[in-house]
């Protein structure tokens, strides 16, 4: 549990394992974010980081382990309580109210912690930082794939939460909204934790922060994140594959 | 001891019938992920093509066993090419189109044959148990249905064909990226299932009387099996006949045959409660 | 493609829009010199072929009536709905008849259920109702006339043959519902009255087409006889069965309702020789009045019709009967017409004498036992003028012309 | 669609629907007031299932379950009980709390969509097979015998509340229907303007993402699912009265299509649409059977297919798209459900 110089950490994963079957996904992870930190995930694909994320926001139940999110033991926990606790989620294909405005997707999201008037200042709000105002009134499924993610994090942003997970937030992105999105993440840094699952090693570097590796359903490496991506092991199982 | 032998023949009859009734339906949903609901006209049409057959003079056997499943096998390609390819992966709107085209059917064949009943004689005399009579007709239908399930599990399994078939609807990209005629598979496989329809409808023709609306009495049984038995459709099926067939035979012997029905539907209804993708959506996974 | 989709979807709309416009006003449909009558049977769904033939003896008695000059000066015109075998669609047809089309006088109704829907409405809008079907007895309403038959003109004459001819012991199947269950009440009585006993009753819902439970149970009791009380698709898959398992060799049968749906056509002789019924007619009755309407009926509507049975025998006669008193009373009105039917008519009809019991507002009439031979009712026994005893020992509209209900006759 | 500050969407239809209410009696002959009420009661049923699903998508393939359960539960109490202010309450609360038990025995237990089509299918039938077989005599509640196939005829109809002497006579029962269908189409509107409608039409439109916002999808599903049944009891309810019988055709599989029909035809994901679809095809059903040239389930099946394929989105959405043209598009109503293989990838 080497890094964790905050006394209570604000997510931590105990001897966390998942089957499916015969196949073990997720093996003995032991795992733990602290209050503010900024993490990313890196790993092949199979590595079990999407299987990790389903675990956190109760979509799976573990096989065995622990999950506890400030101290509280959230394994087995529905989806929906995990969400209230404070860890929001922003998935890979963006899951958004495709019939709904962009205004009535923000709304929903605003309305879970806020009522009347407020409801709608926080839409406001969202919809300016988002830079979304123009198209406010445009139904979402109509909107481009870069403009839904975007969409999406405004959702996750509304309900305040303590800890965000984003899964591959760039993937599908161009140049531009590549770098506008690192400069979002910067902005969300200050106010909440966030683990980010992400391939494109620029926009690591961008958000530059710790990174734990995954392989094969276990820890390889965890540290800072240019110790880490100079780390042989890691160029072996991942990098290297990558780069040829 | 004969009285529990005729018992016997019952329960085995009803989960044979279940089968038989099931298995197009099941072929349908189990490799396309369409349910049919026009199901039961498809078997009503067969005890139709059975009743024209033997008014023309045909030879019962050929008209209970060979006409129908031809005939609708037709039909369903027909159905398959004018409405259902608009709607795969649509669940919702394929079962909704069926059942308009359930009622289309209905509304064809009261036009054209009124709604008097009709019906085929019946082939086989009974034999006796001790001192019981027993149908002879219901021991073949027994025989016939498991021959009728063997002969589709060889032709999925064993035959390019239904390797094609089952390729495709495990995946139709990569089928159709390998040369794979995937409408030609999609609509093969749906005149295949109406087709068991049909030979389902003939082989029951001289058992139960016809009538345009007497579909509704087998569909509610058949989407309850198939949807029980869960994604495989052969074992899946006969999972399920087995399960409902004879909790519904039981209950039926118990008091009558509401409750035997009765019976039935809450064994259905607890069954996706437990296992809401079916029995082999838990059990029996990746057979056919 | 394109283009006729939206040509399609702009017809649909369309056709949406001028049905969601209010109905036109349409004022009464009679004009001064007819009287109008409305039909109303099921033309369609499960009691289509029945109610078709209903229709077609009811069009021919009044097209007889209207060529013979009419009904006290007056043409008689019929309005046609079709009850589609669909209570709410009965209800609305009723009140069409009664308030829209202000008829004379319904004639209609096939099912129990039909009739109980369509009777209140009739009362409550005071047009007068004729119910042509057999039926389980007990009517009991001033503007109400039942003109088929009941379970003691028939079924006591069917079950005292089979407990006379065959043994005591019986076994019955009825279908589920209220005439299934006041019939097999009947039988059970009839029985015990012959010194019969019943071993053993089931009921059917009328989907049912597996048998094989109920032909074991039938044989682990070994009755004498069995008692069908079946309608719908379902006696068909049961006789058929029943001949399959080699039973029609062992245990006789009779039925309160085999031939009413044209089953011996799709039966084959082996299948249905053998089976007993009772009914006020059947076409091999042979007398003068029958020949001569089974001659004006195949004239009228093709000699390949199917054997009229009972029922549609019922709604000839029940137009009769209606026309009958009208000419007596000299009015269409529907409180002269009820008066001189309770003053009692009496007709020679196919079937035989056919007369009023202003009583019960049922009708005293002729019953016939057959044995059905080459698909052919062979007449062995007729009753002569059997009274509607059943409804008559609980009703007397004489006496409590206000009486408006359908009673539950206690058997036994 | 406003215009000049002015909502038409709101103003129109509660104009059209007080000018109906209060114009029609004077118009009308008995017969014809008879029918509207009946189409009344009707689009309050239409109203029932295209609230729970076309904008909580969820699919009741058995909605007549509750609408014969309303029925069946308010000529029962009535016939007991005599005064009609507690049975028309009783046939409110019996097919609520029946939804609210099946409701949560499917949503609580995760049961996917097209199962809970199934499970509310097999409902009905089991209903239906139940109370078809109970003609004996041993079957009764109370002073009502079931009566099996027949039902029960001339259940007797409501009273001013509270006087049982004072019936409703026809005129009363037509304001009482269309006073009730106002209520309830504008309850709707209303309900689907606040948090919990909103948070219902977005579990259509992504359950998953509603349980990352943190709501209980399931609650909401439950929720919508009771109201939607309690409102098809209450048409049930107002049935019996109209026709003064109930009988089992209430809990048919042909009265639950009928309804599907009615909302797809109007238009899934509109509540005028369906109303518009009860009134047009129940309307259609009794010209259907004045003539005898088309059989009705061969119309009714081609309209059903003629919808699927060609007009999905059913006539509402498509009169609005050529009334207000592009400019004030709705929402495009989603009826659609995801391909098979997105939604089995839900756990």
């Amino acid at each position: 549990m080497s890094g964790s110089n905050v006394p209570q950490p604000l997510i931590e994963a105990r001897n966390l394992t998942m089957r499916f079957g015969g196949v073990t996904a997720i093996a003995n992870v032991d795992l733990s974010v602290a209050e503010g930190e900024l993490r990313c995930l890196i790993g092949p694909n199979g590595a079990g980081k999407s299987t990790f994320f389903k675990m956190l926001t109760g979509q799976v139940m573990p096989s065995e382990g622990e999950i506890l999110f400030r101290g509280t033991r959230i394994n087995g926990f529905e989806p929906h309580d995990i969400a209230r606790l404070g860890i929001g989620i922003k998935t890979q294909v963006p899951n958004v109210f495709d019939g709904l405005t962009v205004r009535e997707n923000l709304w929903i999201a605003a309305s879970r912690r806020n009522r009347g008037k407020a409801t709608e200042r926080a839409v406001a709000r969202e919809l300016e930082r988002l830079e979304l105002g123009s198209i406010a009134d445009r139904l979402v499924g109509q909107l481009a794939h870069g403009q839904r993610q975007w969409i999406e994090l405004g959702l996750v942003l509304l309900t305040e939460p303590a800890l965000i997970l984003l899964d591959e937030p760039a993937a599908g992105m161009t140049e531009d909204e590549t770098v506008r999105t690192a400069k979002l993440i910067g902005i969300i840094k200050q106010s909440c934790a966030l683990i980010v699952v992400e391939h494109d090693m620029k926009f690591i570097r961008m958000i530059a922060s710790r990174i734990t590796v995954f392989d094969r359903g276990r820890i390889l490496v965890e540290g800072e994140a240019d110790a880490v991506l100079s780390d042989q092991r890691v160029r072996d199982v991942y990098l290297g594959k990558r780069a040829a | 001891m004969a009285y529990a032998t005729i018992v016997g023949i019952e329960v085995v009859y009803a989960i044979a019938t279940l089968i038989l009734v099931s298995l197009g339906l099941a072929i349908i949903f189990g490799m396309m992920r369409v349910i049919n609901l026009a199901h039961g006209e498809f078997l009503v049409m067969g005890g139709y093509a059975a009743t024209i057959a033997v008014h023309h003079g045909v030879n019962v056997w050929i008209a209970i066993l060979i006409v129908p499943p031809i005939a609708v096998g037709l039909i369903g390609l027909v159905v398959e090419r004018a409405v259902i390819r608009f709607l795969y992966g649509r669940m919702v709107e394929t079962m909704l189109a069926s059942w308009g085209l359930s009622l289309l059917i209905v509304g064809l064949l009261t036009t054209i044959f009124g709604s008097s009943t009709e019906g085929v004689p019946m082939p086989l005399s009974g034999f006796t148990i001790g001192a019981y009579q027993a149908s002879g007709y219901n021991v073949f239908v027994i025989a016939f249905s498991l021959l009728t399930l063997g002969a589709v599990y060889v032709l999925l399994r064993f035959t390019r064909l239904g390797l094609l078939a089952r390729g495709t609807m495990q995946n139709a990209a990569m089928a159709a990226a390998l040369g794979v005629d995937t409408t030609k598979v999609y609509a093969v496989t749906f005149a295949l299932g109406a087709a068991l329809a049909g030979l389902a409808g003939g082989v029951l023709a001289p058992v139960a009387g016809i009538v345009p609306t007497s579909g509704g009495s087998y569909i509610g049984q058949a989407f309850i099996t198939v949807l029980g038995g869960g994604a495989a459709a052969l074992t899946g099926v006969t999972s399920a006949a087995l399960l409902f067939g004879s909790v519904g035979q039981a209950a039926t012997f118990a008091t009558n045959p509401v409750f035997g029905s009765v019976a039935l539907l809450l064994a259905a209804v607890v069954l996706i409660r437990i296992l809401p993708n079916g029995i082999t959506g838990r059990y029996f996974k990746g057979w056919l | 493609m394109k283009l006729s989709r939206r040509s399609l979807m702009k017809s649909g709309a369309a056709a949406a829009l001028t049905a969601a416009l209010p109905m036109p006003f349409v004022k009464s449909v009679a004009a001064a010199d007819e009287i109008v009558m409305a039909s109303l049977y099921d033309l369609s769904g499960a009691f289509q072929e029945v109610g078709k033939q209903m229709n077609d003896t009811l069009t021919l008695a009044v097209e007889d009536i209207n060529a013979s000059g009419g009904l006290i000066g007056k043409k008689i015109k019929v309005v046609t709905y079709d009850l589609q075998s669909n209570l709410q669609v009965s209800a609305q047809y009723a009140q069409q008849a009664a308030l829209r089309d202000k008829v004379a006088v319904v004639h209609g109704g096939i099912s129990s259920a039909s009739r109980e829907v369509m009777r209140p409405i009739l009362d409550k809008y005071k047009t007068l109702y004729f119910y042509d079907t057999p039926y389980e007895g007990g009517v009991c309403d001033r503007n109400t006339f039942c003109v088929s038959t009941t379970p003691s003109q028939t079924v006591a004459k069917l079950i005292s043959h089979a407990c006379k001819t065959w043994g005591k012991k019986g076994y019955i199947l009825a279908a589920d519902y209220n005439y299934g269950q006041i019939t097999s009440d009947w039988v059970k009585k009839f029985a015990h009255d012959e010194g019969g006993e019943i071993l053993g009753t089931e009921f059917f819902p009328f989907d049912v087409t597996n048998f094989g439970s109920t032909l074991a149970k039938i044989q682990a009791a070994a009755p004498d006889w069995v008692v069908t009380v079946l309608v719908g698709g379902t006696p068909l898959a049961f006789y058929r069965q029943f001949a399959a398992a080699g039973l029609n060799k062992k245990i006789h049968v009779c039925s309160t309702t085999f031939g009413s749906g044209n089953e011996q056509a799709v039966l084959t002789s082996s299948e249905s020789d053998g089976i007993v019924v009772c009914y006020n007619y059947m076409e091999t009755i042979d007398n003068a009045q029958n020949a001569d309407f089974l001659k004006r009926f195949h004239k009228r509507f093709g000699d390949n019709y199917p054997p009229l049975s009972e029922l549609p025998m019922s709604s000839y006669q029940g137009v009769q009967m209606w026309a009958a008193a009208v000419r007596k009373a000299g009015s269409a009105d529907r409180m002269k017409v009820i008066q001189a039917l309770e003053g009692g008519i009496s007709l020679e009809m196919p079937s035989g004498k056919f007369a009023m019991d202003g009583i019960t507002h049922h009708c005293t009439m002729d019953v016939h036992l057959a044995e059905y031979k080459d698909k052919v009712p062979k007449i062995i026994e007729t009753f002569a003028q059997q009274p509607p005893s059943d409804t008559a020992a609980v009703c007397n509209l004489t006496k409590n012309p206000n009486d408006n209900q359908q009673y539950v006759i206690k058997v036994n | 669609m406003k215009i000049a500050g002015i909502r038409l969407d709101l103003i129109v239809p509660g104009v059209c629907g007080l000018a109906l209410l209060f114009g029609l009696p004077i118009f009308l002959d008995l017969f014809s007031l008879l029918q509207v009420t009946l189409y009344a009661i009707m689009a309050i049923l239409a109203l029932s299932l295209a609230f729970i699903w076309g904008y909580g998508g969820i699919l009741c393939l058995g909605h007549s379950a509750f609408f014969g359960l309303g029925a069946y539960a308010y000529a029962i109490a009535v016939i007991n009980i005599g005064e009609s202010t507690a049975p028309f309450l009783i046939a409110i609360l019996v097919p609520t709390l029946a939804a609210a038990a099946v409701g949560y025995f499917m949503f609580y237990g995760r049961i996917s969509d097209v199962y809970v089509g199934v499970m509310t299918l097999t409902l009905a039938l089991i209903l239906f097979n139940v109370v078809n077989s109970t003609s004996g005599a041993q079957y009764h509640i109370g002073k009502a015998p079931i009566g099996g196939y027949n039902g029960l005829p001339n259940v007797p109809g409501l009273n001013v509340p509270f006087d049982p002497d004072n019936s409703l006579d026809p005129g009363d029962m037509y304001y009482l229907c269309m006073g009730l269908l106002i209520v309830v189409y504008f309850g709707l509107r209303w309900l689907l303007t606040t948090r919990f409608g909103r948070v219902a039409v977005a579990i259509r439109e992504n359950e998953k993402r509603v349980e990352f916002i943190g709501y209980d999808s399931r609650l909401h599903k439950l929720a919508t699912f009771t109201i939607g049944g309690g409102l098809a009891g209450l048409a049930g309810c107002l049935f019996v009265n109209w026709g003064a019988y109930v009988s089992p055709t209430t809990f048919s599989m042909m009265q639950s299509a009928q309804v599907i029909i009615w909302v797809l035809v109007g238009g899934v994901g509109t509540l005028f649409g369906p109303m518009i679809g009860a009134v047009a095809l129940s309307w259609l059903t009794v010209e259907v059977g004045s003539q005898q040239l088309i059989d009705a389930n061969l119309l009714f099946g081609a309209i059903l297919l003629v919808f699927v394929l060609l007009v999905p989105r059913g006539i509402m959405p498509v009169l609005i798209d050529r009334v207000w043209g592009r400019i004030s598009l709705p929402r495009r109503p989603v009826f659609t459900a995801p391909p098979v293989a997105a939604r089995e990838g839900k756990r």
